[in-house]
């Protein structure tokens, strides 16, 4: 059923309800967007706060409790609503089948169950604000989780099993769409990156998080029925909760940064019209590291009366992994070379991503080599090193894929020399933000810390003013988004000269994205020929 | 709508028509798992030490195999299926060995001494 | 759009290519699905393999509670269930829908079987004050045989639950089979459910020699 | 003006590449060995950095898109390079990781005939127990130029024991023992934290290590076993100071996270169950074993039941007492007590 021309997924049906019942996998993606972006502006706030409460050393405005509290929300916000969900879910629904050729996912109910179990894992974890909140922070462990917590906890726990589900369903369609839905010559080394990126997502998701799903049911027994699994007081281990914790955990954060991966493979291949250097040792790649990421989650763990061979081995494969993501990093700028390279502002995002992802994954070494990571585990530096990681990393990849994407989406162009001023704000804000910290780490600081030691005090400063930039900068960011969807001018379908199948409809494509089936019979990155 | 089959049916040799296995391949298969769960009973009121736990799972191993294999027709369907299910086992297993691994030199290899 | 698909004219969901090509891409969900149901449930068996190498003595002391007879029963019946569904599939293939709802039939009527023999099980235990972690308050000299019982009601209870979804999935396809939606041309979702099914029976398989049969 | 931006992130990395500048004092020879590792990761990263930040800018300038029209050369890759930039990084990696066991292998064995302390983690604070018996509470000596062993266990929840000057690090973890070792080579005092979220103080669950020249350690033992013969009320007063107390009370009236103890003994309190009581011994006694049987009104229940011993108990009350007769016979005493 090709839709008229002039008719698209935006202005096909209208209401409210023709959106929440809506199977097309390009309004789920819309709908996963406008969630994503406004947990992230909670989630946001939390941290503007807390950094505030940070500007000096003893009380400014809130009680330990209560920042407590918000450090719990502001982490278990980011990772579990903003950034997992963000780029497979948010990003990768949009564009996924639109790069394959795909009229939808594979299972679009499917598709849309999963947000609703975002969006009710949501609820139920805000919900225990109203119960005296949560005060693990983002790991829940024991046994402080299990009777010394704040009272929301179990609630905390139980919206993150439920959003877990969400993203069990989500990687579970992108694998079967992959897989079966490729347009008529879609080989696999035809993909684009981005495909290859969100499909390893995907087979982490689908592998890791049920892991997470047991191990948070195990939580809420033992705190519904004290099943004793992690309880010393009942024969349990401590321990082992961080095993099953991060056996989750840090595969997620690969989750996190593979598909701002792809976006960066997408945006550096666009901006300098150039065959991708490399296509399969970056594909390869990312298959590699979500492998290798699963057996590499004791490097959490150092300090915590784990084996000491454990340690070691699990220290050696931590620097396994830091090799595959290296050959992308390189290839990125090999592609540049001899490029044509245009400054746009998702290119600049792209120009952040490698400068920023580089400083957080070269101090991921140093917390992966054992004599250091003793000195600065559960320091600022770790803080520093996954702000550096998945703000620097995957958050300027999805601004920067937002602002590449936009004019598929919504058939609108954005105002360019503010979305410059946007990438200036956040870069610096987030430099002056995170940078300080990574020398309150080494200088000792330990994170979760309400309180700290006057020393401290200059660096910390600089900190939240960097926090305020970086405010100032997403907030810029949403208004020249929201300026884009309702006054930008109208969009070409193919306004950067991209050669993936998505630029090759209309924008905004049509219900089934593509008014004739796409043959296709060469790669993604093909400019020069 | 116009629709090509280069990509989709590389891998799926059956497309279009489902095999069926005969009648009786079912009742034989039904007929082994109910002699192997005699089997694990009967074996299990001897003591092979250390092996009681390696028999027992070995044993459920093959009981688990025929029902994949027949029941759930991995034997004669895509190969992607078994490499699904295999896979999922085999880090199932690397779960747990390497927290089996902290487990048993947790003592030994972290000694406060 | 999807909802206005008509199977019995070999109608397909508008994003397939063929009827076939939807089925095969279903069962390949279905499939990615089970992955993550082990690996959901292996949660358990990792944390049960690890308890089982730190404190030998509470699982065997445990197992002396639990009647393998009843174990024995269940495995049976599951077996038999498994069975009649796969036998159900088969039926549908030769178009023999009265013989394929027979076999759901008899597939439900295991599945409740088992879950009576459960809950007989399930009050013998509370009975003698059996209860999971620290309700535990049965007279032991056992040091944390609670951790025992912790690890047989989260794992049977858990299975248990998959049984209870799994007889809603099979009322649901039995309901849709009686009404002739199936055929040899469309019968995905019994296969779905038949390939759960397996896998409720393949998680017994292992559960019962680990708790039963120490 | 993007350039400017770089150079100067850039420099900033500079200058703060010094391996020694930022980390805390070399309070042992470990320390040492771990800020080489250290300066050696931070220099080998600067080179990839800036190999790698460099090109990308380098090329980013040079080949800047110049007509709309511009061609590209068709590179596939280049399987030398592949090998190249996956191999150095590579045997850098194996280096830092050989050189990190090495390191780790030696902060974790411990020394055979160590002085041993046993360290209790609790919320919120670190009690140390001496083998002669002295017994301290946010606050320990050892001394220099003697090898250190901790043994750490809590009975509550997770905590770690950080010492950022000798670099280690350890948690401590309810259900069994851990260690730490340490032989700290100049006197002075260190901070020690607890690097493990607990709860609502974890961040004022601090302690203070002391390094002594063996002759002060001795005294330092002595002092403090002396307690036991001080008057009651100044032990008293050494104990709500000196333990965790003061972290949440404070000892004029002014609140803190519990009530001020200024004016506590023999007044009249009410709770927020509407209930009152006077403070005497036995509601004093009630209210540090037993804090959640009566919870002072407009506080909440936070406060944890401290295991003060009977004799403790004893000194503290006295305190109490002594501090209100005090506080009739000469208000400055309060005054006094308020400004230590
Ligand atoms: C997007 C998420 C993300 C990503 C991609 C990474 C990537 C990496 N992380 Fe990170 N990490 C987190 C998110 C992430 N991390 C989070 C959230 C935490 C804290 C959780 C918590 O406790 O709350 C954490 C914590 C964390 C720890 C535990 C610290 C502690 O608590 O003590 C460790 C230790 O090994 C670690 C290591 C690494 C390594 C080795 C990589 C590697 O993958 C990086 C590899 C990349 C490179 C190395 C750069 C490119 C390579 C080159 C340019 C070649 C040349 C380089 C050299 C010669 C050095 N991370
Ligand atoms: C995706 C992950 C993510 C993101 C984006 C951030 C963003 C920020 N984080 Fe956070 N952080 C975590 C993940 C993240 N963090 C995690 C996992 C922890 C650990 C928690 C724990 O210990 O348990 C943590 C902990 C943490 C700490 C340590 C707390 C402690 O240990 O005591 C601090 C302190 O400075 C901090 C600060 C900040 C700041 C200032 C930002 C700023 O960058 C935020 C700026 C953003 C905004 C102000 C929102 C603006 C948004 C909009 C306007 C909406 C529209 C958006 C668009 C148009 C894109 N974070
Ligand atoms: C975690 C913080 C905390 C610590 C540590 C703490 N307290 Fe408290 N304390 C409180 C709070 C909050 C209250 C008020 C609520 C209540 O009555 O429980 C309180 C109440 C009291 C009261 C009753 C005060 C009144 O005004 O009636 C006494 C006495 C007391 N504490 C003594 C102590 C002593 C002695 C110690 C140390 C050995 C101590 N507390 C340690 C938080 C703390
Ligand atoms: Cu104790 Cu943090
Ligand atoms: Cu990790």
């Amino acid at each position: 059923m090709a839709s008229a021309p002039g008719v698209n997924y935006l202005n096909e049906s209208s209401g409210l309800w023709s959106w929440l019942t809506t199977l097309d996998h390009k309004r789920i993606g819309i709908m996963y967007m406008i969630s994503v972006l406004s947990f992230f502006l909670i989630g946001g706030i939390f941290a503007l706060l807390m950094r505030l409460e940070l500007i000096n050393a003893g009380k400014l405005f809130i009680e330990a409790n209560t920042y407590n509290q918000f450090m719990t929300f502001h982490g278990a916000i980011m990772t579990f609503m903003v950034i997992i969900p963000g780029v497979p879910a948010f990003i990768g629904n949009f564009i996924l089948p639109l790069q394959l050729g795909a009229k939808d996912v594979a299972f679009p109910r499917v598709n849309l169950l999963s947000w609703y179990c975002l969006m009710i894992g949501a609820i139920i974890s805000f919900s225990s604000l109203i119960f005296g909140g949560a005060d693990t922070g983002w790991t829940f462990y024991t046994p402080y989780s299990i009777d010394k917590a704040a009272g929301g906890t179990l609630l905390m726990v139980l919206g993150a099993f439920v959003m877990g589900f969400s993203s069990i369903l989500t990687g579970l369609n992108f694998v079967a769409t992959t897989h079966r839905l490729r347009a008529p010559g879609m080989t696999f080394f035809r993909m684009p990156l981005m495909v290859w990126a969100l499909y390893s997502t995907a087979i982490i998701q689908i592998i890791a998080t049920p892991v997470l799903g047991i191990t948070l049911l195990l939580l809420a027994l033992e705190k519904i029925l004290g099943i004793g699994f992690f309880d010393p007081k009942l024969g349990g281990d401590p321990v082992l909760f961080q095993h099953f914790f991060w056996f989750y955990s840090h595969p997620a954060v690969y989750i996190m940064i593979l598909p701002a991966m792809g976006i960066v493979s997408e945006l550096i291949t666009t901006f300098s019209k150039k065959q991708v250097f490399g296509y399969k040792a970056i594909a390869f790649s990312s298959v590699g590291i979500a492998a290798v990421s699963f057996f590499v989650w004791g490097h959490h763990m150092f300090v915590s009366g784990q084996s000491l061979w454990a340690a070691w081995l699990f220290s050696l494969i931590t620097m396994l992994v830091g090799v595959p993501t290296a050959i992308k990093v390189f290839n990125w700028v090999a592609t540049l070379y001899q490029g044509s390279i245009e400054f746009r502002s998702p290119m600049l995002y792209a120009f952040g991503f490698i400068f920023l992802f580089t400083i957080g994954g070269v101090t991921g070494i140093f917390l992966a080599t054992l004599g250091t990571d003793v000195h600065f585990h559960d320091t600022y530096f770790v803080v520093a090193h996954f702000h550096y990681v998945m703000v620097g990393g995957t958050l300027m990849a999805i601004m920067g894929g937002i602002y590449y994407w936009l004019p598929k989406m919504f058939g609108r162009m954005y105002n360019e020399f503010l979305a410059q001023m946007t990438f200036v704000l956040i870069f610096l804000g987030f430099n002056v933000t995170f940078f300080p910290q990574f020398i309150l780490g080494s200088m000792g600081m330990p994170r979760r810390y309400y309180n700290y030691l006057p020393e401290y005090e200059s660096l910390n400063q600089i900190s939240t003013f960097g926090s305020w930039m970086i405010g100032a900068g997403f907030f810029l960011a949403l208004g020249v988004i929201i300026h884009s969807i309702t006054r930008g001018e109208k969009a070409p379908d193919n306004p950067w000269g991209s050669k993936t199948l998505e630029w090759q409809t209309s924008s905004p494509p049509p219900h089934e994205n593509f008014r004739e089936t796409p043959v296709v019979t060469g790669g993604p990155y093909e400019f020069s020929s | 709508m116009e629709s090509s089959k280069e990509s989709h049916s590389s891998h799926a040799h059956a497309e279009g028509e489902h095999h069926t296995l005969p009648f009786n391949v079912y009742l034989s298969v039904f007929a082994t798992l109910i002699f192997l769960t005699i089997i694990t009973v009967w074996v299990a009121q001897f003591n092979f030490g250390a092996f009681n736990g390696l028999v027992a799972m070995g044993i459920a191993t093959l009981k688990a195999a025929l029902v994949g294999m027949y029941f759930m027709h991995l034997k004669y369907d895509n190969k992607l299926y078994s490499v699904v299910l295999v896979g999922s086992v085999g880090f199932l297993i690397l779960f747990w060995f390497f927290t089996y691994f902290d487990f048993i030199t947790r003592i030994s290899e972290s000694s406060t001494l | 759009m999807s909802s206005a698909v008509n199977r019995t004219q070999g109608e397909y969901a508008h994003h397939y290519d063929s009827a076939a090509h939807e089925f095969e891409t279903s069962k390949f969900g279905v499939w990615l699905f089970m992955a993550t149901e082990i690996l959901m449930f292996g949660g358990l068996f990792v944390a049960y393999a690890l308890f089982a190498s730190r404190y030998p003595e509470i699982f065997e002391e445990g197992s002396t509670f639990l009647n393998w007879k009843y174990g024995a029963a269940n495995t049976v019946i599951l077996l038999f269930s498994s069975l009649t569904i796969a036998l159900s599939v088969y039926f549908l293939q030769k178009n023999n829908t009265k013989a394929a709802a027979l076999n759901l039939f008899i597939t439900l009527l295991c599945a409740g079987g088992f879950m009576g023999i459960k809950f007989i099980e399930y009050s013998h235990k509370f009975h003698e004050h059996l209860y999971p972690g620290k309700y535990f308050s049965h007279e032991t000299t056992v040091e944390n045989l609670a951790l025992y019982f912790s690890l047989y009601f989260s794992m049977t209870g858990l299975h248990g639950l998959h049984v209870l979804i799994g007889m809603g999935l099979i009322t649901w396809i039995l309901i849709r089979t009686l009404r002739g939606e199936f055929h040899s041309k469309y019968y995905t979702p019994v296969e779905g459910v038949a390939l759960f099914w397996h896998l409720v029976d393949l998680v017994w398989i292992y559960l019962f020699p680990l708790l039963y049969l120490v | 003006m993007l350039g400017f931006i770089f150079s100067s992130l850039f420099n900033l990395i500079f200058v703060n590449a010094n391996a020694s500048t930022y980390m805390p004092f070399q309070g042992t020879e470990l320390s040492e060995s771990i800020d080489s590792l250290y300066g050696f990761l931070i220099i080998t990263s600067l080179i990839s950095f800036v190999l790698l930040i460099g090109g990308m800018i380098w090329f980013a300038f040079k080949y800047k898109r110049r007509t709309d029209n511009d061609s590209t050369p068709n590179i596939h890759g280049n399987t030398a390079l592949e090998f190249l930039w996956s191999f150095i990084p590579f045997v850098i990696f194996m280096i830092v990781f050989v050189w990190g066991i090495i390191i780790h292998k030696d902060m974790r064995n411990m020394p055979k005939d160590a002085f041993e302390i046993q360290v209790t983690g609790y919320q919120w604070g670190w009690k140390f127990d001496y083998k002669s018996g002295v017994q301290t509470n946010g606050e320990f000596a050892v001394p220099v130029g003697v090898p250190v062993k901790l043994i750490m266990k809590s009975d509550e929840v997770l905590h770690s024991f950080f010492i950022p000057a000798f670099r280690i690090k350890q948690d401590v973890v309810p259900g069994i023992y851990t260690s730490l070792w340490f032989n700290a080579r100049t006197p002075g005092d260190y901070q020690v934290f607890c690097t493990e979220y607990c709860g609502t103080s974890h961040s004022n669950m601090l302690a203070t290590l002391k390094v002594m020249a063996p002759n002060d350690f001795e005294n330092w033992l002595i002092e403090n076993s002396k307690v036991k013969d001080l008057p009651l009320a100044e032990r008293g007063r050494l104990i709500i100071e000196k333990g965790t107390c003061v972290s949440c009370h404070n000892i004029s009236n002014e609140r803190k996270i519990g009530p001020g103890f200024a004016g506590l003994w023999g007044s009249n309190r009410e709770f927020a169950d509407g209930s009152s009581a006077v403070a005497d011994e036995n509601y004093i006694r009630e209210s540090i074993l037993y804090p959640a049987k009566k919870i002072v009104k407009g506080y909440a229940n936070q406060m944890n039941a401290q295991n003060l011993s009977e004799s403790e108990l004893q000194a503290v009350i006295e305190y109490f007492k002594a501090q209100a007769s005090s506080n009739e016979s000469n208000k400055d005493t309060s005054m006094n007590l308020r400004e230590q």
